[in-house]
Order: C-alpha cells, then structure tokens, then sequence
C-alpha cells in the first residue's frame, strides 16, 4: 500500500523539478551585457532616449541600431564588448536582444495609454531597471493579470475585460 | 458610463454589402475556403446581411438587414456561459475573451439571433495575406467562439485619444468599421444614454423598431423602416 | 526588488499544478505565426490618401499604416465620388496586394514553349527589337494595343505609344457605350447624369446600387449625401428583382431586352397628357414635329410615330408588364421636379442597346432634362496640358486594324483580332495592357485562337491570367497600391474629377507600371518614338500633363469637406482657388489629397450640349441617316439605300421610323427554354476583385452564397425543370456549357435564368482558378448592327440537372418562413 | 425454460460451507481467452476513438460535422444519450430495495455498474465537444455558476459519487467472500474489503448504509436528467423553451435506462448462462415497467408537440414541421416507431412478452431513445428564429468514430468487471434464501388480517 503512495509523490516531485528548469531555461541570453546602471546614472540617459515611442507609441521597441549608432559608432571606452557593439553598427546588422518583457498575444497593451495618460513611473511595471548593472535575462517584475489587475482597481481604471482583451 | 448602441436605417440601406467586407477586413476575419463553405456552410461573417422576403409572387419584396450582435442589455448568452467568457461590459458591450473561452458553444445555441461564430479550423491566410493583420484586433485560433464587438477597439482608442487630449468623449468620435464604410450612411453608432446623440435621437423615432423585442434580450441595435414614399412599408405588411 | 521568494515559490507550485492537470490555462494551441505577427514595430500610424484601381469607379480611399505596413483600407471622406464610402472590392485592396502566385517579374515563352521567368533588360530589349522591325517594316498597322485604363492620361500615353510606332490601332474592348449618345446629342463621350440633385431616377436594367460605372458614386450622392426625407425615389425597370429593384420605390419586371419599348410607352403618355417640356421641345430638339426635308418630302415626326405606335396596351403587352404600370411611371416622371432617366446593365448589353438607350435617352429629352442641376449635365473634359499632335509622316491613310464595315458605325475590337478563328490575324505585334479578353469576352476563345498566331503577344498584367498565359511576353504590373496611377471622370458621373495617386506602398516584388514601360520601350527604340515619348517616367509624365490643369485654373484639389454647391457658388462670384503659389504647391497638393475635382454643374446654355449639326438634340438622328445612306449605296442599293440599308442589317423599322427612337425586339440565339440574363453583383466589380478570398467567399452575399455561381430561376421554372433550390444544374448552348447552383428566386420571372458575372476563372491565382463557372462561356453573341458590339444577353440556353443538393433543407433564397 | 430443478429452492446454512453459487464466479474464474479477446477487441475500438479524438484536438473541430447554424452535434447527444441510460442503475435498483420486491436481487448490482460505466463515459462527452479542451479546468477555476452547464457539471459529479459509492457498499461482502476464496489479485480484494468479517454489527451498519444510499440516490438521479433538460429548456430556441423538458426527460431517461438494463441483462445471462439467477419473474415485472414507461413517454412527447402545434408560433412551427415533414421525419417518425410503437406491440401481449420479445423492445427503445435525443438537439438549432437558411447537420467520421468508442468504454468496463467482480450480488441471493421467505411471509400476514387470525 505504502508503494502507491511513494509512487504518487515521486511523480510529482519529478514534475516540479522539470517545470521549474523549464521556468529558468526560459531566461534569455542577452548578445551584449548590455548595463543600464553606467548609461544612466555615468551618461545620465534617460528610458525614453534609446526607448523613444515609451511615451507616444503603442510599443516601446527596444532601440534600433542608429539609436546605438548615435554613440557608438567608434568605441568610447576599451570594453570588448562595446566594440561589438561599434562592430555591429558598421555592419548594419541589428543587434539580437532577447525580449525580456511579454504580453501575451491576445492582450492590448498600449505604453502611451499607461505613460502619457497614466502617467506611471516605468519602474512600476519593468522593475527597477536603472541599477541593474548585469544584462536582464529575466523580467524582474512579474507581468501578470493579477498585477495589472490589481493596479487598474488601485487607480479606478477599468477593469472591463474588453479593456485589454481586444 | 455610456450604452453603446446602434440605428440601421433600411430606409437609406442599400445592400451593397460594404458592412460586411468593412467588417471582414478590420476584424482579421479569414475565409473558409471553397470546401468548408459550399459543402459543410462554415463560412461566417460578424456582421451579416439577412434576406427576408415579404409579399406574394408578383409584389414580392426582399428587404436587407445588415445584423451586427445586437449587444442585448439582457443577453442570454452571458446567461448560460460557463466560464464567464461573455460578459456583459459596463459600457453595454458584450464582449467575448477569446483566452477564456472553453469553446463549448452553448452561447451560440442560446443567442436567438444567431450572432455569434466559430472557428471550426485554424484560420489561414493563403500566400502572405497575413501581413495585412490589423493589429488592433487580436488574431483568434481555432475553437473558440467570436462575435462583433462593436469595434471597442476602435472605442478604447478613442478614449486614449480623448483623454490624451483632456476632453470628454463627444458623440461622433467613434464609428465602427461598419458605419465609417457604408456609402448610404445608413449605420449609427453612439451613446443610448446620452439624450443629445444623434443614435439616441434617431432610436426614440416613430420608425425605429428592433427584431424580436418580445425575447425580453433588449437588443442595443434599432432598426428604422422603410418609409412609406420610398416603398411599402414593410412593417405593416407585416414583417 | 529581486523576484520575491513568495512570488517565486507561487509560481512554481501554480506551475507545478497545471503542469500536473496538463497544462491548462496555457495556450499551447496558440501556433506561433501569431505571436510574432504581434511583435511588430512601435506600432506607429498614420494615413495615406489614394485612388481604387481595382475598377472604373474611381473611388478616393484612404489607407491605414501601421510603421509603413497597410494594414486597412477605408473610403477617403472628402474624395467628392464616394463621400467616404467604399465597395467590398475596395475593401479587399490589401488582399489583392498580397494575394498568393502575383508574378514576381517578367516571363518569356521560350521556344519550348513554355512560360519562363526572364530578366527585364533582356525581354525589353527583344520587345524593342520587333517594334522597330514592325515601324520601320512599311507595314506599321501591324502593330496593335488592347488596353483598359481607367484614366485618360494613361489612355493618351498608350495611344500616343501606338500612333508613334504604329498606325493608331489602340481600343478598349470593354469600352463603354458611347454611340446613342454621339446618335442623338453628338457627343463623343457618355453624358453625366447629376444624381447628386436629381429627386427621381428612372432606371432601366442598370441596378444603379449595384452594378453601372460608379455604383458607391450613385449610392453616396442619391442617398449617402442626403437627409432621409431627401433620399431619391428610384424608380425600376428590368427583368430582375435584384436588391436595387427591392429597394426602389416600384420595381417593374419586364421581359429581357424590352426597356426601349416601355420608355417609348411612357413617352407615350407623356406626350398624348401634354406633361413633356414644350419650350425644350420646340427650341432645342429636332423631329419632334412632322418636318420637310431638304428634298422637299414630308417626314414622320416622333410625336405621331409615338401616339401611333406606342400606346400602353401594345407596350405592355411587349414587356410583359401592366399597362397601368406603364402610365404610373410615366406620370411619376413627369411630376417629378428634377426627373433623370437611365439606362445600363441588361439594357445595353443587349443586340438591341443602341436603340434601347435611344429611347430611354429620349425621355430626358421630353422633360428637358438637359443642363440642369439634376439632369444631363456634359462635363466639360479636364484641361490638361494638350499633347503636341505626333509626327505622322505618310501614315495618315493607314487605317486602325480595328475598324472595319461589319458595323455601321464602329466594330468590335476582339472580333477584328480573333476573326472566324482560321485566318491569319492582321497583326503582328500585339500589346494587351491591364484587360483579359479571353476571360471576358464572348470570343474569348476564338480570341485565344488568335493569340496563338500572332507572332508577338505582350500582355500587360499583375496575374498570369487566360489571356496573359497565351502571351508570348508577360510583363507584370504593379497592384495599384505600389504605383502611380490615376483615373478621370467614370463614364455617366456628373462631377469632373481626377483621382491621382502616389504609390503606397514599395513595390512588393520586381514590377512595374505599364505606363513606365511603354516610356521605357519608346526610350530603347530611339527616333521617333523618343522625341514623341520624351518624358523620363510615369510620374514625370504626369506631372507634365497636371500642369495644363494648374494653369487652367478651375476646380480645386480634394481638401476638407467642402461641399461641391459651396465651391461652384464661390466661383460664380470670381473666386479663383487655384491661385495659389505655383504648380510645386499644386502637384504637392493634389498628390498628398490624391485628387482634383471640379463640381461642373449646369453651363447656363443648352446648345452647348448638343454637337449635332443642328446643334439641337435630335431625335430623327441625321447622322445615323446620312450613315445608312451610304451603307445603302455602298451595299448597291442605290435607288433607295436608307431601305436598302435596314433590310442589309435586318432591321424590323420602316424607313421612316428607323432613324427615330423606335423599338427592336432583342435578338435571341440558341433554342434553350431558359432566356440566359447576365448581371454583375456589387461583388464582380473588376477584373481582379475575385483574388481575394473574402471577395469570393462573400460573392453571393445576399444570399448567403459563396464560392460558387448561381442561377436565379422563378419559383413555376423551377417547378417545371424539377429543380429545388440547391441543386447543381447545367446551362447548355451551343457554345459549351456551365454548371450554377440554383438559386429559387420569389420575385425571378418565369423563362428567364439570370446568373452573376465574375467567377469562373480557368487561370489567374490558386484562390479563384475553377470557382463557380463564367457564363460568358456559353453566350452565342449576336451583334448590335449599330455599335458592332458583341451582345451578353441574347442567348437561349437548356438546363438540366447535375446534381441534387447533397444535405439537408434547401437555403431559402427569400430566408425561410 | 424451467431450469432450477437441480437446486432445492430453499437453502439455509451459512454462505461459507455449502457455497453452491459457483457460476456466479464463473465469470472471475474462467476469465480464459474469451476475456482476453473481447477486451483487446473493444479496447482497440476505444483506440480508435481516441485516435480520432487527437486528430480533432490537432486539426480542429473542423473535422467533424457541425456547421454554423448547428453549433451541438452528435458529442451533446451522445452526453444525454449516455446519462439517459444511467438512470438504468441507481433509480431502478433504488426503488425495487425501496419497494422491497424480491425479485430484485439478481438485477441490482447490474444496473448500478450500468450507471457508473455510463455516467464516466456520459459524463466525459462534454469534455470531446469542447474547442479548446485544454481549458476544461476553467469551468472550475472560473466557473460561473448561473450557467445551466455549471448545474450540469455538479449534479453529475454528485450522481456519480452517490451512484459509485451505491454501488460498492452492496459488493464489500462480495468482495470480501473473493478475498476469502484467495482470487488473484488478492491485495485488491483485501483493500476492497475495507475489513469486512461478516460479524452483525457489519452487517448492520451495511444494511444501514445501503438504506441511506437508496433514499440519496433517488432524488439525486431526478435532478441529474432535470438539469440536463434544462440545458436545452433555458435557452430561448424555438422547440427547447418548454416546460415539459424536465419532467420529459426524467422520464425518457427511466425510459431508456430501464431498456439498456434490459438488453444487459439478457445478454449476461446469455453468455454467463445466469439462467437460474435470472428467470421469467425477473424479466416480466421489468417489460410492465417498460411498456408503462413507453405510454407515459408518449404522453409526454404528444402533449409537447400539440402545444408547439397549437400555438401556431411561426419560430416553433418551423421547428415542427422540420420535423414532421422536413428533412428530420425519418429520424422523428423512426423514433416515434421505436418508442412507441414496437414496444407497445410486444409488450402488451403475454405472448411476446418473451425474453426474445422482451430484447427486441428494449434495443428498439434504446435506437428510439439516442433518435430522440438527436431529434430534439438538431432541428431546433438547424432553424434559426431569424430568416437564415435551414442549416443540416451530417456526423463525420470522427463523430461516429467517438460514439463507436463510447459504446465500446461500455462493453469494456462491463467485460473488466465481471472480470474482477461478480455481476450478480451473492450475499443477496443468499440472503435471500436465508431471511426473504420468512420476512415476505411476515410481511403479507402484516397486512392480510384474515391468514393471521386463523393462526393455522
């Protein structure tokens, strides 16, 4: 009788351990460590210089290569990886970062809505991004319906399904 | 909040059927093919012309209702879905969360105007179609039920845009895909409530009447008859 | 704020769950073609004004983009036609734009053979290498052109192209029907009937919602513009009850081809109660009265040749219809204010149409309907830069190849090419520019005989079509979203406008314009065709023709709502907009507005309608008279030619009513029991609707039809064939046959099988090869004896049963209880 | 066919020693190669079901026949087609212990495998019909529960753990004489037998469990069918929006459960020769109840159709003559036929009211029963209230495919238990033997004051 139980167990063991491996193969691999604490506080950027429709735009795209081009396009400083980066931009190939934050397929996310018309710090939803000097592999904020849900009936803001399910 | 509703004129409705393309193209509907649609009729619309003949031989005449989901303030559809997929909006707009949807079909057995849809097969685009998807409208797979949705697409932007501007939404900020294609002007859209718009104006006259109003759905889509000089008036011919 | 242990351990245990109940919850059945369909761009928008291509009707749309993708098309709000509305066709713009199998670039026949892609340069360089031989052979009129343009500047260019390296030999085959016209008011083009003020139009055969040159222009300006109260009263004349005929205020269902019997019918009783316009009559129309020719005789007139002939009783016994219907509709006319009288569809696709629309026409006449706001209105054509005339150095005798005596006035294009099908075409260089006559005409295969002969075919086209797959070269055109292109005024529209558009989008694969390559060719072929052909481009020659435009001074650029009544009264008083800073501005305008318009309403002086020689409008026709005459000595019936004439054509007038409006019964070949009507649904519309998918799937829209061509049969035919709605029947004529799902018609008439145009297509992309059938196929076509042209509705067919219907109760046609 | 000359009527003496209802086992005991074969055999068409099963979930629900009009096809009728015939089980054998009729002692174990085979199958038809399977676990995470379904879902739940539990409670005894008899696999028949040793107390509690099960099931059965016909009865469709669907339903679905029970019966009997179990007296009582059955399913499909006649509602009569004269008549009058006609013709006459008379009924009814179900799914949905053609509806390969494998889970689960359980209770029939006669005698002298006085 005991063996049944054990049986049971070990299976469901098993199944956790595989999903969270799972979980964490899903964090991605950046191409460059690309380090947002030096570009903001030593460059003193801000989110919306490389990320330039966070506040207009429906997406706010992660920088294309004349936005990086801009700076640079001969290395500034002797980092290997910088010189990729000026090596890229010669080339004209697109860097291939990974995304890191998802809205699922079926969901509407408009950055202008929340941004302009919101007005929400991005670090509410992308964590704080500013002082991670290491590349993100995964999001640091989880981007769950709960969340958003939650927050919509903080400010008043609808939670009418057909809001976000378009 | 608002009721968004909406006024057909058949007086000015030419059947042209640019509702139902219009429709087609801004919902990322996709055809069925030949197959599927002569031999097993699974081709669909969100917003379909309905044929109804009345009079005898000679004088038969067809009239053509253009018929959206008529949005019921009592819809039975929400009523008998298990999962809360169909919902009733606060702002009167059924919507259907195709995340949600279980694909069980009670709501299309119990809508008693046949409004909404399914997609039997994965929807396929031929050749590279698929790069004309609007990208306001999320692409359904198969086997979930979809319905018009009064382009709250279309709503949602304008508020951004409303409220962008700092302005209150006015009556003529939105018009569904459906009303912006049709050449007679013959579709309506706006606030049932708000007594100064146009769509409330036109459902409070004589002519305006709404298909099978004694189901008790109270459908949010009023239909206005012909008018007598342009034709018989069907309505007392008994439609 | 690293991911919080609690939230990390949530997650793992939800995970671990649904992964346990098998991964619920999460959409695994979500393929991924759609989620990276999501991951577009910033998703930034904006919007582009152009023109519909897609068919003659030069509709203004305005495209969506999102980060330079369209990915919508909605009718442009302010274009002066369509006032923001916008056909189905026009609406699958974007599924033409990226339907499957568009030739990707040109494609040679080898000696195999065989069709085989090939680079331009080369095809171009050989194309130019036998254009020369041909021009500088002697025998220029070998070389011909088959074009269908919906602009007159891209007409102008080809013609140019063909006068220059040929003798002139250019035609549309699908040209519309101008010679009733020039007949009776001497006017080259067709007139513009002002439906925008007009308060009753009366209709005959053309389903004026569906079907005619501009059908969303008829809808916007009779009702789309208009209070409900001001809506237009359509009155309806024609064989089927089409949902135009339901929706006009009376529909009369009249046997096929019958239409001119019942205008004279109702002219008829306008005359005998006095109700016709007397002044127009007696100071702007000739033959109305009994007149002395300059031989001394005494002529019928039409008012005697009317109360004889016409009464209602004969005339509803021709049409099959009522006479109180007849003298109904006579006096809803006359009462009317602003009356204008139509004709098109089944009316001019018959062998009878020229002297249909003679008829018809003349019922504008008897209310003098001419020149006034909701009449006929002759927009004046729009001023563009004229071209110098080409250097003609000894070719003025060569005559086209198309025109021939088999008619009296003008022939048919196809049926000069495709002769009886054995003798060795009269061309040997043959360009067919946007148009596929094999596919849409009824000679279409004797055509495709003819193709086969000719030496060199070059075929115009965006698809590997019936008539391109015969071509020796094809050499693949844009879809109008990835060029320039225009349109000028559609035959019957009132308003002067000119739809001129920038391309949209890149082209998506290696094509090119015509119009970019007939510049090209005349560039290869050097003198002369260089010099008469100067410009660099496409858009260069446009831009050199706008400027007539700019300087001219009249209408304005398509801009705000302003509405046309405002802009014509501002000009009355002077106010000039186009004054404004030199043609960049103009050019920048109007190709940002995509249009140009020019609300030419009434001209204040009749006469100037008229380019007879009597400067009146005339109903005995002296240029039809002096035609007969001489075919008549032509023909060696020299004592009396005009009868010697009418028993040539076999005409049923006498030689007093002929050249008069009078009534000719329709020709009818073939024994079938079933007349075969034709009809165009608002889905046909164009030679390439049919490449969308949605397009086909809502071909039969309004009744619940798709994929499929169907035959609208009335309930006792259908009795007596057997047939239930449903089944699969086949149409015989001599010619072939076709098969059509029946389709039980309430309002259909007894004996007549009414089946829509635009299906059945044997090759132009995988969506819409072999769907549903094309009736052309079995249309024996007799020949209007007048115009030449090939007629659609004369043919008599036989059905029998294919195929019952496989599943459950029939689809109701007329929806059910 | 008298055939219980060899053994004395009356038995006494403990169940242990002279145990002489040896076939009863015969069906755990021979389980040879004829087991073997009909297992493999139905349990390839159940693979095959789910073969197609998977080719639905990948393609989609394309590959059946359903179309737009008619969204609910051949999976919904076979859902209340299945939970029909459940009503075979627990309501019959509840009510005969209720009554207590003697002559129930062979059947009730029968039917109450019935309902629990047939309720999982039933019950798992929902789950083939949905679009998005794997989003079943939605209806109980978000589950709403106004919805008729939600109803359905929990009553059929409740159903089939009342109606499982009813039937285990009566095998333990069973079981545990199994578990005595050293069967293989012994560790089941120990589990199964919770401990039982047959002592007083057991008993007593068993017999008191057995009573409060029978009074539970009963009402939960009637809902269970009500519920279904609500689904249909809640939505406003022309030919589903009437009263009479709850109480029609129960009553088709006692209709058909009583068939169903019939059919098992005789063939059991036929290949496990029970014929000295189940005898004439068996099968009479039960053929009255189905002829019953089979008039008052009548009245009630005639009164719903003359009222649907009589009120002349255009959506209704659409509906009506779909059925009477359209497209559907031979699947309504081939049911009317089944229902009606057959079984009143056989059963109303001793005569035929013989084993063979008695399965030619039952199977008709069961043919008229499933016809019933896809009579009234179908029209009604195939004739829309607003003027849309009259859609059709033709199962696929795939839709016949899932009902082959239903029906084949059926054969299967019947073949595994008695492979593993005895189909006819023995501790009843024992009881029978032991207790029956001096309670019945008893009981009719309770009643009966003249036999009693005489004290003879």
């Amino acid at each position: 009788m005991k063996a049944a139980y054990i049986i049971v167990i070990v299976i469901l063991i098993a199944v956790a351990g595989g999903v969270s491996v799972a979980l964490i193969a899903q964090s991605a691999e950046q191409p460059i460590p690309f380090n947002h604490k030096l570009h903001i506080e030593e460059a003193g950027m801000e989110c919306t210089d490389c990320h330039l429709y966070a506040v207009d735009g429906v997406r706010a795209t992660i920088p294309n290569l004349d936005i990086c081009g801009e700076c640079h396009a001969e290395p500034l400083t002797e980092s290997a990886h910088e010189a990729r980066v000026a090596e890229y931009v010669r080339e004209g190939v697109p860097i291939p970062w990974r995304k890191v934050y998802w809205v699922p397929e079926h969901v509407y996310f408009s950055h202008r809505r929340h941004t302009a018309v919101a007005e929400i710090a991005c670090e509410t939803c992308h964590g704080i991004v500013g002082e991670r000097s290491d590349p993100l592999t995964r999001p640091l904020v989880r981007l769950d319906m709960d969340a958003c849900m939650k927050c919509h009936k903080e400010t008043g803001a609808s939670n009418d399904c057909v809001a976000c399910h378009m | 909040m608002a009721r968004w509703g909406m006024v057909i004129d058949l007086d000015r409705c030419t059947a042209c059927g640019a509702c139902v393309a219009a429709c087609h193209q801004e919902n990322n509907l996709a055809a069925v093919g030949p197959e599927e649609a002569t031999r097993h009729s699974r081709a669909f619309h969100w917003l379909r012309l309905l044929p109804e003949a009345s009079g005898a031989h000679a004088d038969v005449r067809m009239r053509y209702f253009p018929q959206p989901c008529f949005h019921c303030d009592n819809p039975p559809c929400v009523r008998v879905c298990p999962v809360g997929a169909t919902y009733l909006g606060e702002e009167g707009i059924v919507g259907q969360i195709y995340p949600r949807c279980i694909g069980c079909r009670y709501c299309m057995a119990a809508c008693p105007f046949n409004a909404k849809v399914f997609n039997w097969y994965d929807p396929e685009w031929p050749g590279d179609l698929e790069r004309k998807a609007n990208p306001d409208v999320s692409l359904r797979p198969k086997g979930v039920v979809e319905k018009c949705t009064f382009c709250h697409h279309r709503i949602n932007r304008a508020r951004e845009e409303a409220r962008a501007k700092g302005r209150k939404l006015r009556d003529g900020d939105i018009t569904p895909a459906c009303a912006e294609s049709c050449p007679a002007r013959a579709i309506e859209f706006g606030d049932l409530e708000d007594p100064r718009s146009r769509v409330s104006a036109l459902a409070h006259s004589s002519r305006a009447f709404r298909l099978h109003d004694d189901l008790g759905t109270k459908p949010k889509v009023y239909y206005l008859t012909e008018r007598s000089e342009h034709g018989e008036d069907s309505r007392q011919r008994g439609a | 704020m690293l991911l919080r242990r609690r939230e990390f351990m949530k997650m793992l245990g939800v995970t671990a769950a649904t992964a346990g109940l098998g991964a619920c919850g999460r959409n695994w059945l979500v393929s991924d073609r759609m989620v990276q369909l999501a991951l577009r761009g910033p998703g930034l928008e904006r919007e582009v004004q152009t023109v519909c291509g897609l068919c003659e009707g030069g509709c203004g749309l305005t495209v969506k983009l999102v980060d330079d993708i369209p990915v919508g098309i909605k009718g442009n709000p302010r274009h002066p036609l369509n006032r923001g509305g916008i056909c189905p066709v026009g609406q699958a713009g974007l599924e033409v734009l990226y339907a499957p199998e568009r030739l990707r670039g040109p494609m040679r026949r080898d000696d195999g053979g065989t069709l085989r892609p090939a680079p331009w340069e080369e095809v171009l360089e050989q194309i130019a290498a036998r254009l020369s031989e041909v021009h500088s052979g002697g025998e220029p009129q070998r070389f011909a052109m088959l074009i269908d343009a919906p602009g007159r500047l891209f007409y102008e260019l080809a013609e140019r192209f063909t006068q220059v390296l040929g003798s002139g030999s250019i035609a549309n085959p699908f040209e519309a029907e101008t010679l009733p016209y020039m007949l009776t008011q001497g006017t080259e083009t067709v007139p513009g009937f002002d439906l925008a003020h007009a308060d009753l139009v009366l209709s005959f055969g053309l389903d004026l919602f569906e079907d005619g040159h501009a059908p969303i222009h008829a809808i916007a300006a009779t009702v789309g513009t208009r209070t409900t109260e001001e809506r237009v009263l359509l009155l309806h004349a024609s064989s089927r009850r089409s949902p135009t005929a339901s929706k006009a205020a009376q529909h009369v269902n009249i046997r096929p081809g019958t239409h001119g019997a019942l205008a004279l019918g109702m002219a008829h009783v306008l005359v005998r109660e006095g109700r016709y316009d007397r002044r127009f009559v007696a100071e702007h129309t000739l033959g109305f009265d009994e007149w002395t020719d300059d031989a001394g005789q005494q002529r019928l007139g039409f008012r005697r040749l009317l109360l004889e002939n016409y009464y209602p009783d004969r005339v509803a016994q021709i049409c099959g219809c009522e006479p109180s219907h007849v003298i109904g509709f006579a006096r809803r006319f006359a009462d009317a204010s602003a009356p204008v009288a139509m004709a098109g569809g089944e009316a001019v696709w018959g062998a009878n149409a020229t002297w249909n629309v003679i008829a018809i026409h003349a019922l504008n006449a008897l209310v003098g309907a001419f020149d006034r706001a909701g009449g006929v209105l002759l927009p004046p054509p729009i001023p563009f830069t004229p071209l110098e005339p080409v250097p003609r150095t000894g070719r003025e005798e060569l005559p086209s190849v198309f025109t021939s005596d088999a008619a009296v006035f003008a022939s048919d294009p196809i049926e000069a090419l495709a002769g009886d099908g054995s003798t060795t075409p009269p061309v040997d260089v043959l360009f067919i520019v946007n148009t596929n006559p094999v596919y849409a005409s009824p000679a279409g295969a004797r055509l495709r005989a003819a193709l086969e002969r000719i030496p060199t075919v070059v075929a115009f086209a965006p698809f590997a079509d019936e008539t391109a797959s015969v071509a020796d070269f094809i050499l693949p055109t844009n879809v109008f979203l990835e060029s320039w292109h225009e349109s000028t005024t559609p035959p019957s529209v009132s308003v002067q406008v000119l739809g001129l558009a920038p391309p949209v989008v890149e082209p998506l694969f290696d094509t090119r314009h015509a119009g970019d390559v007939l510049l090209d060719l005349a560039a290869r072929i050097g003198e002369p065709a260089a010099s008469t052909l100067p410009w660099r481009d496409y858009p260069d020659y446009l831009k050199h023709r706008v400027q007539g435009l700019e300087k001219a001074g009249q209408g304005t650029v398509i801009s705000g709502s302003f509405e046309e009544s405002w802009v014509r009264f501002l000009e009355e008083r002077g106010w000039w907009f186009l004054a404004n800073s030199g043609f960049d501005k103009f050019w920048e305008d109007l190709v940002r507005q995509a249009g140009w318009w020019n609300p030419a309403g009434p001209r204040g002086d009749v006469s100037q309608l008229f380019g007879t020689e009597s400067g009146r409008y005339e109903f005995y026709s002296r240029a039809l008279e002096k035609r007969l005459v001489e075919l008549g000595t032509r023909r060696g019936r020299g004592q009396a030619p005009l009868q010697g004439a009418i028993t040539e054509l076999g005409l049923a007038a006498s030689a007093d009513e002929v050249c008069l409006p009078h009534y000719e019964p329709p020709a009818e070949t073939g024994a079938g029991e079933l007349s075969l009507q034709l009809f165009r649904p608002m889905t046909a519309r164009g030679p390439l609707g049919c490449v969308s998918p949605m397009v086909l799937e809502m071909f039969g829209y309004y009744t619940f039809s798709g994929w499929e061509t169907w035959v609208e049969l009335s309930e006792e035919t259908a009795h007596e064939l057997d047939f239930h709605d449903g089944d699969h029947v086949a149409l015989e004529s001599e010619r072939g046959s076709i098969e059509c799902v029946v389709r039980i018609h309430p309002g259909a008439q007894p004996g007549v099988a009414h089946v829509p145009l635009g299906l059945g297509h044997r090759a132009l992309n995988e969506i819409c090869t072999g769907i549903g059938s094309n009736p052309t196929d079995v249309v024996v076509p007799a020949r209007d004896p007048l115009a030449g042209t090939p007629s659609l509705t004369s043919t008599r067919v036989q059905a029998h049963l294919v195929r019952r219907r496989e599943h459950g109760g029939p689809p109701p046609m007329h929806g059910g209880h | 066919m008298k055939s219980d000359s060899s053994a004395s009527p009356v038995a006494h003496g403990s169940a242990a020693d002279e145990f002489q209802d040896t076939d009863l086992l015969r069906s755990i005991e021979e389980a040879g190669i004829r087991f073997r074969v009909t297992a493999t055999l139905v349990f390839l068409v159940i693979l095959g079901g789910w073969v197609l099963f998977r080719r639905q979930i990948l393609h989609g629900l394309g590959v059946t026949g359903l179309n737009q009009p008619v969204a609910w096809g051949f999976y919904i009728v076979n859902f209340v087609f299945f939970i029909g015939i459940s009503h075979a089980g627990t309501l019959i054998s509840a009510i005969l212990r209720l009554s207590q009729a003697e002559w129930r002692r062979p059947i009730t174990r029968m039917a109450e495998v019935i309902t629990v085979i047939v309720l999982a199958i039933g019950g798992f038809h929902p789950v083939l019909d949905l679009g998005r399977p794997e989003r079943m676990m939605n209806i109980f995470t978000v589950g709403r529960l106004q919805s008729p379904l939600l109803w359905d879902v929990t009553s059929i739940s409740a159903y089939f753990m009342a109606s499982t539990v009813y039937l285990f409670i009566p095998m333990i005894p069973d079981i545990a004489l199994l578990r005595d008899r050293g069967v293989r696999p012994r560790w089941l028949y120990a589990f199964l037998a919770w401990g039982w040793q047959g002592t007083p107390r057991q008993h007593q509690v068993l017999e008191k469990a057995i009573s409060i099960m029978m009074i539970l099931v009963i009402p939960i059965a009637v809902s269970v069918h009500t519920v279904i016909s609500y689904i249909f009865a809640m939505t406003l469709q022309p030919g589903w929006h009437s009263t009479i669907f709850g109480p029609y339903f129960v009553v088709g679905a006692i209709f058909s459960g009583i068939a169903a029970l019939l059919v098992v019966m005789i063939v059991l009997r036929r290949i496990f020769r029970l014929d000295r179990y189940l005898k004439d007296v068996h099968f009479d009582p039960l053929a009255k109840l189905l002829l019953l059955m089979s008039l008052l399913w009548f009245y009630f499909t005639f009164s719903e159709y003359l009222t649907a006649f009589f009120g002349q509602e255009p959506s209704e009569l659409r509906v009506f003559f779909h059925k009477f004269s359209g497209p559907y008549a031979p699947h309504y009058w081939g049911m009317v036929a089944c229902n009606f006609l057959i079984p009143v013709l056989i059963l109303s006459f001793r005569r035929s009211r013989r084993i063979p008379g008695i399965l030619i009924a039952s199977i008709a009814v069961v043919i008229g029963m499933w016809l019933e179900r896809l009579n009234i799914v179908v029209p009604s949905l195939a004739n829309p209230r607003l003027p849309y053609p009259t859609g059709f509806y033709i199962p696929s390969l795939v839709e016949w495919g899932m009902f082959a494998g239903g029906i084949g889970t059926f054969i299967l689960g019947f073949v595994v238990f008695g492979r593993f359980f005895p189909l006819i209770s023995i501790w009843e029939i024992q009881e029978g033997r032991e207790k029956a006669i001096k309670e019945t005698l008893e009981r009719t002298q309770s009643y009966l004051p003249s036999v009693s006085a005489s004290s003879s």
